[in-house]
């Protein structure tokens, strides 16, 4: 997860400004690694043969372009991944080596991302006994992904190079609730430790699953809630998919699954199907191919291995897939169906496909979606996955490999032992439980609160912005309500708004109602030079509460008079000017109909 | 101390009561580097480190020789820097290598392509002597009907392009110098796409030295710079070498060439005059300047190249040095610091004070390309050393400034 | 010789059977030089012409001084340069002169505008003394509530200027440098504009050293920069003093003043460390460079600034060479060529060689600029030199480069 | 006149491809001259307060950006300059000592004119006697002035630099015709000497008039044939001034010609004239003063003193200058009038004018029309005046003095011994009577056409393109017929054209029609890649006519013939492959017909 220590290799921030102040273009090319072997990972991405643009933010430089090496490691970013280390209880190395691990999906500009291994062994003590830490590895961020449009890819620059503290365990969790319980509890040191300002739900996690076929590996499960669904419906997905392999298996005992794409654009020379005009139209070429073996496993029931194949064609900018489980449809008609049939021949128990793609790509598309298919059929079902959020997941690429990871050159070994001294001195860092405790001892607010601030990862920005105001329950209160109603109606609030706002409430001596109008400006989207410069956040002056009451019947209650006000004014009241106005007017009333008395 | 392990091996190690399994790496400076299953590296102080065990192993592949002759296509000459190096794992540093043919795709590699490793060493370290081995190459390579690409460092690549320029009076095919700023072992090297743009610049048949990289920090665009207008400008970025003034040449975008400037044509012969004279110095006048430093720097020189200030200007101390200097037969050349515009010791009294003292000046020849022309023009044209400098031989100098 | 006629004698001589008849303007070098009164000069030779009659005439008026002193405005020190140049009718060169006032317009001489000469030279006869006596005098005028003006030579205006800015720890008003490229006895000089916008800037209260040039070609518009990110990177352009990565503070186009970039604002005090040790020496790595001048030169030196190739890089007998160097107490600092980018020691082996050898290097800082700070640094910090130059003092490194 | 030499002080030629490639702006300031006075029409332009901005031509470098110093003095021309003045007889100098002439309108990016004496003394032998030379100047052409608009004056740099030849006569000259014979003689040996190759008009003049009311100089008198007419309507201009002002110094004695600018916008507020509504839309103010004296003398007979003040002020970018004696008019009214005479109360004989101007350039408007009327009433007429095509001419700027020169300081004194050494092994040049004999002689043309391209300067252009096609009469037709006409009826033809014309002519054997239609094309604009791709030049392929020829009545006459291919392909014919032809046919016809017979 990332740390808000500022960037890893630069002295740039981890936070953006301005996400584009200009722009260049990439091409990545594949190379030998450590070993003299060329990884499988890698190998693939280059097979797409593609262009990446980035967008170079304002908290980028020279490092995140690939344009410069990198300067020195960040040291707070060190010393908080010793710390962690150290609170489980792993070794951390004397020295850091820092690797480069090959990434050429243009997420990193320099076709590799560094990561180091900080520590081994370790581990978190849960409900359902200890989970081992396996390691502790301490790497950059990789670019944002923009789009995506075939071979052209757009990243953004203002998360690369951010740290990440990854922490891996050993197959020790039993289920998915076990799984998101121990996320959330390392998830919770790393925070601790890493002045992690953003909701829990900002942690991202990778999630390996093991079902015995192979490794499959969730990337970038942006919130603890998805690893539960993601867990689940994972192995939803290989069980199945075992079982149509088996009856594939069954049907195919040669494992023949021979993927030529024949150009059968005549067929469709006056189709009605809206799919492959479309795609026609931006110069895509329909082929077709028999899929021996394969009917009613592309998607009859729980079988899906048409969505397998249309998964990995997508990553080659083919957007039309289209098989005979689902076919007729999409517009295609019975005739143009026999065609395929006649040129294609199926079998007994045969499918077949169709693809839009460009001519030039028909020989590695063939060859991927072989290898894809033959290795499914092998019950290896290894690979990297995303998860969507409704809780489904979906192809990312194959299972990188070892190979894929040589030192990195630029930076020398980086001695971890005055870090140590450092971490040590330090001291361990606070678990959850008794953070909870020491917030309800220390702040006075509810146990509830505090249990809420710390399982939401809030407790950081409660102590920071509790240091600045000094008022407990109305920092608990902004944290658990203002905002999070505010971010659900109108818009987010950046943290750092947050902090320029209770200090502008402690300068000021601006109260709840003050706060409260300054967030929900923020959240609309004003800058907080807006927001400072607008009358609607100070409260009426004595003065100014004097004209207005002058002008009110003077048989109003005073909450009938506050809520007047309040709706006319917009403004923060002052509630003790108020009563003594109130208290006085009343006086001169008294005096006055005394007087005429 | 004989090692316990050899690169390759399977080793296990017992640390700090860690128990470590992987392949060895290396041991040095009391540091021992295993590669671990995942693909990382640690690093163990030998004295906390104890060996388990030791599986001898199979050695990872030989390095490929890859040279390859041919005869009327395009020759790749490598003599070392970031596009021939490689990750140097006794001390983790980048090193040359001499496998060039990895360079290239399969695709590339064509059957009028040839590759040769002539030297492997980093720039920094050429020297004239360097530059005499490149141009007796190139000539051999152009007498075979082929034209010359050199890989060569990107550090010291305008000193040698401008070297060689001098050298080749006339030429029968294009010399063309590239590099990388980024090594080829990453993905994202420009090696790759400067070699690339390299081989298709040939078919321009340029009768001139000149130096093809990026010309921006896009994988897009490769320009064609003439070596004696050409200046390494970033000490980090792809597009680090750029034209000083009308040196761009061509430039490549999308695989598309279009001419930038007037450049001179392939000649029907070739004529090498591989001769330099190393009895020069370069030197950067700083304000303060003690005398009786350029006095001995020229006590075994025959000629200093001075990068004066502004339009050529130094001290009054040292103005009275060079007199000295000059009168005992050492030719003294003036450029700026400034790198561009003309040197002219015709507007302030110190210019034409350092006139009357017997300095050249010659328009806006880059100080790095006046110590190069100084070694060609003493070795081949001596007697008529001042007039020698001031005529521009290779378009060194702009008669016609423009920026 | 005593000459016949003194400048401003109206005479007329006969040359080759010719009558001239003119102003007497000098007789030098065996040529006599006459005004006629059409204004055109003649030069004749002095052995065929003849005198015929001499009438001594009024002297032209003498130069007036122009100085004026003043508290709580704009005060002009001026050091010399070619914004304090003018005609030399002995050479027929440009020479420094003293009266200033005449560079500002009558509509200028304002009541809170002083002008002070406290210098008279050209810009490339500067030393580390020199710049001593001009901090010295800006801190005089900063503590009489002035901000200050210096006028100097653009060639090392940046030595200067930055030398000045490590000198000054905190300033209560600005300190701007401004100069000319073209001289201020022709109409098309920028010394004009360059000095009214130092005083526009003045009022930004900057509180580092800067300096004010022109922004482009034309006359529209002026840039500040920070002294220590400011480079003269053309001989003879009005624009020639230029930013480099980062430098730019502020531009003033058409009479609008813009903020470029942070500066620190002025300070409520102003602490001069007016402390220089000039046993500092700035040298041009070349390849070939022979081994045994970086000893010489640094046998009588504290600190060599070193102008490696690349990332910062030398050839191997140069790295023995250093290593010597260092462990006899001198220090070396490397610094690049390429002037743009960092310098990075850790990428090559010869970088890391260097670094094992003890050699200092500072990110981007530039060359000329690393020479200063060593002569500031030895003099105030010098039992931590190493740390201290690789801390920025007055930004001259950049943290994060952008370009 | 110019030197096709290339430019004095760079290495860049005398024309331009592109006349603005980029641009630049600049502002000149006045500075002290090399005696330490301050020079008159030097001050005058400054007073304007002006921006200057610069077209850059593809023929122009930092030299005439004045952004980088002068280069080594072009030899070429040095050694023509001193071979003139050696034909002429004239003193040449030993030395060359470059100066600077202070010009800060402009016309110089530097703000000065580089000149140089070069000799003095001579003279040239004309039918009315010898006229005599006092100097030869080398100097710089200044930059073209390409519009001009109030403060703002816009300039190209392509003509700036170019060498200028300027030979100064002694007042030897007897009137407006003796002065165009001395203007051609002069300027034809420079022509002869200086590569001359475009038409006698191109030649620009200085011409000085004195007729008692000091030195009138007209500047840049662009043809020959305008000299005689300047020289006539100024002598016409200078003696009615005269006139107008004994009136006027009768009328005002004092000569007190005090101008005073009152503000009279208010009187205008409601006004119907066009010219001060058009100037005040673009902010300017109506003032007015009264012109002591002057009544009936701004304009009525022969009496110009109006325009004389009008010349002035639009200078300043003034357009609208109204004056009393042309009241009422332009749209004003007499009760408007009758204010601004109530405002100024003009007396007997007194005169008043209106200007629309900026109200900061009031004070020196003022100060400078008081300048120029007093020192017209002092009867000192001198100063600098342009022409216009119709002859008369007008008020540029004072005449500049002598102290506005001060020594080129970046260029050291140029030793001329050795330029005489080559001047004098090349002879001396010819004049104009003995090349004329020479080009009957040797080129076997009419002694008439000789006449004529010596007289139009021509015999330059002449000698070298016959030098390239060995045609003596062709070249003279294109020179003294084709061109001329072409000229006239279409468009101009660049010089370098015409060379790759006889070039090209010369390469492929081209004739007659081919060249004039090459020519045509280029006079229509045609770049000559377009001319040379054309088929229209090459004349018909023998293949060709004998197509043409089958389709045609065969009872058609040659001539017949030869109109009709010309018509329907434009092409040229060959009339030797065509009667070749024409035989071959009526040899067949006589054949056929014979065997048919």
């Amino acid at each position: 997860m990332q740390l808000d220590t500022g960037k890893l290799f630069c002295r740039c921030g981890n936070e953006a400004e301005k996400e584009s102040i200009s722009t260049f273009a990439r091409k990545l090319s594949l190379v030998s690694g450590e070993m003299g072997a060329t990884d499988r990972a890698a190998y693939y991405e280059k097979e797409r043969d593609r262009e990446f643009h980035y967008n170079v933010s304002d908290n980028s430089c020279l490092v995140e372009m690939d344009e410069d090496p990198p300067h020195a490691i960040n040291q707070d970013a060190l010393i908080t991944a010793v710390r962690v280390a150290r609170t489980f209880g792993s070794s951390v190395f004397d020295h850091l080596s820092v690797m480069r691990k090959i990434v050429v999906d243009g997420s990193n500009t320099s076709g590799f991302q560094r990561t180091s291994l900080v520590a081994t062994g370790g581990g978190a003590a849960t409900s359902s006994g200890i989970v081992r830490i396996s390691t502790i590895c301490l790497e950059e961020d990789s670019a944002r992904r923009i789009s995506e449009d075939g071979r052209k890819a757009v990243f953004g620059l203002d998360r690369l190079g951010i740290p990440l503290l990854e922490i891996a365990t050993e197959p020790d969790i039993r289920d998915a609730d076990h799984a998101v319980e121990a996320a959330r509890m390392i998830s919770f040191i790393v925070a601790s430790a890493g002045h992690f300002k953003r909701s829990a739900e900002a942690i991202r996690q990778d999630v390996n699953i093991s079902l015995g076929y192979g490794r499959v590996e969730i990337k970038g499960v942006s919130k603890l809630s998805l690893i539960g669904d993601g867990i689940r419906s994972e192995i939803g997905r290989q069980t199945s998919l075992a079982q149509a392999v088996s009856v594939l298996n069954s049907r195919n005992p040669g494992r023949a699954y021979n993927i030529k794409l024949i150009n059968c654009s005549e067929i469709f020379r006056n189709t009605k199907s809206k799919v492959i005009l479309g795609e026609a139209s931006s110069g895509k070429i329909a082929y077709c191919s028999l899929l021996k073996g394969m009917d009613g496993l592309l998607k009859k029931g729980e079988f899906r291995l048409g969505r397998e194949t249309a998964d990995l064609v997508k990553l080659f900018g083919v957007k039309g897939l289209l098989h005979s489980d689902e076919l007729p449809g999409y517009g295609i008609e019975n005739d143009e169906l026999e065609k395929i049939r006649a040129l294609l021949k199926p079998g007994e128990g045969d499918a077949f496909m169709i693809v839009m793609t460009q001519p030039d790509l028909i020989h590695v598309l063939s060859k991927e979606i072989q290898n894809r298919l033959s290795k499914i059929a092998d019950l290896d079902f290894s690979e990297t996955r995303s998860v969507s959020e409704d809780g489904t997941t979906h192809f990312l690429r194959p299972m990188p490999g070892g190979e894929r990871m040589y030192p990195e050159t630029d930076i020398p070994l980086i001695d971890l032992v005055p870090v140590l001294h450092t971490a040590k001195a330090m001291g361990p860092l606070e678990d959850m439980r008794s953070l909870v405790e020491r917030l309800t001892r220390q702040y006075g607010i509810s146990s509830q609160d505090s249990e809420v601030l710390v399982n939401e990862f809030k407790s950081g920005p409660f102590l920071e912005l509790n240091s600045i105001i000094d008022d407990p329950r109305l920092t608990a209160r902004v944290l658990l309500q203002t905002i999070p109603e505010l971010e659900r109606t109108s818009g987010p609030i950046a943290y750092h708004d947050l902090v320029s706002t209770f200090r502008l409430a402690k300068e000021k001596g601006l109260k709840r109602e003050s706060v409260e109008t300054m967030l929900a400006m923020c959240s609309r989207g004003a800058s907080f030079e807006e927001v400072k410069a607008s009358p609607l956040i100070y409260p009426l002056s004595e003065e100014e509460l004097r004209q207005i009451l002058s002008s009110l019947d003077p048989g109003m209650s005073q909450s009938q008079i506050i809520a007047r006000i309040r709706k006319e004014t917009g403004r923060p009241i002052n509630a003790q000017a108020l009563s003594r106005l109130l208290g006085s007017l009343k006086d001169q009333e008294k005096k006055s109909s005394g007087g005429r008395a | 101390m004989k090692e316990k392990a050899s690169f390759g091996d399977r080793v296990r190690l017992s640390y700090n009561n860690v128990e470590i399994e992987g392949t060895f790496i290396s041991h040095e400076n009391g540091i021992i580097t295993v590669k671990l299953k995942s693909g990382y590296n640690v690093a163990l102080s030998d004295d906390r480190a104890e060996y388990l065990s030791v599986t001898p192993a199979n050695r990872p592949s030989e390095e490929r020789s890859g040279e390859r002759e041919i005869s009327g296509g395009v020759m790749l000459l490598a003599t070392g820097g970031t596009i021939a190096s490689r990750v140097d794992y006794t001390t983790g540093a980048v090193k040359p290598h001499y496998d060039i043919s990895s360079l290239l795709g399969e695709a590339e590699i064509r059957e009028k392509l040839g590759t040769r490793v002539i030297d492997n060493i980093l720039s920094e370290n050429v020297t004239p002597e360097k530059w005499i081995l490149m141009a007796e190459h190139a000539r051999k390579e152009l007498d075979r009907g082929n034209h010359v690409i050199i890989l060569h460092g990107t550090d010291t690549m305008t000193y040698s392009a401008s070297a060689l320029s001098f050298m080749f009076e006339k030429q029968s095919k294009s010399i063309i110098f590239t590099g990388s700023q980024r090594s080829p072992d990453r993905p994202s090297s420009d090696a790759f796409e400067n070699i690339r743009s390299a081989i298709s610049f040939s078919s321009l048949n340029v009768g001139e030295v000149s130096i093809c990289m990026h010309d921006s920090r896009s994988d897009l665009s490769e320009r064609l710079i003439r070596a004696t207008r050409s200046r390494k400008m970033h000490t980090s970025r792809r597009d680090a070498i750029r034209d000083i003034d009308g040196g761009g040449l061509a430039d490549i975008r999308n695989g598309k060439v279009s001419i930038l400037g007037r450049f001179r044509p392939a000649a029907d012969e070739t004529v090498l005059n591989a001769k330099l004279d190393d009895r020069v110095a370069l030197i950067y006048f700083y304000p303060g300047m003690e005398s009786g430093i350029l006095s001995r720097i020229a006590e075994k020189k025959k000629a200093l190249v001075v990068m004066g200030t502004g339009l050529g200007h130094v001290s009054e101390a040292i103005i009275s040095e060079i007199r000295e200097i000059t009168r005992d037969g050492v030719h003294v050349v003036m450029t700026s610091q400034c790198l561009q515009g003309n040197v002219n010791l015709n507007i302030y009294s110190t210019g034409r004070e350092l006139k009357n003292a017997g300095v050249i000046s010659a328009g806006d020849i880059l100080p790095e390309v006046a110590f190069t022309k100084a070694m060609y023009v003493l070795a081949n044209h001596g007697e008529d050393f001042g007039e020698t400098m001031m005529k521009s031989l290779r378009g060194e100098i702009s008669g016609r400034l423009l920026n």
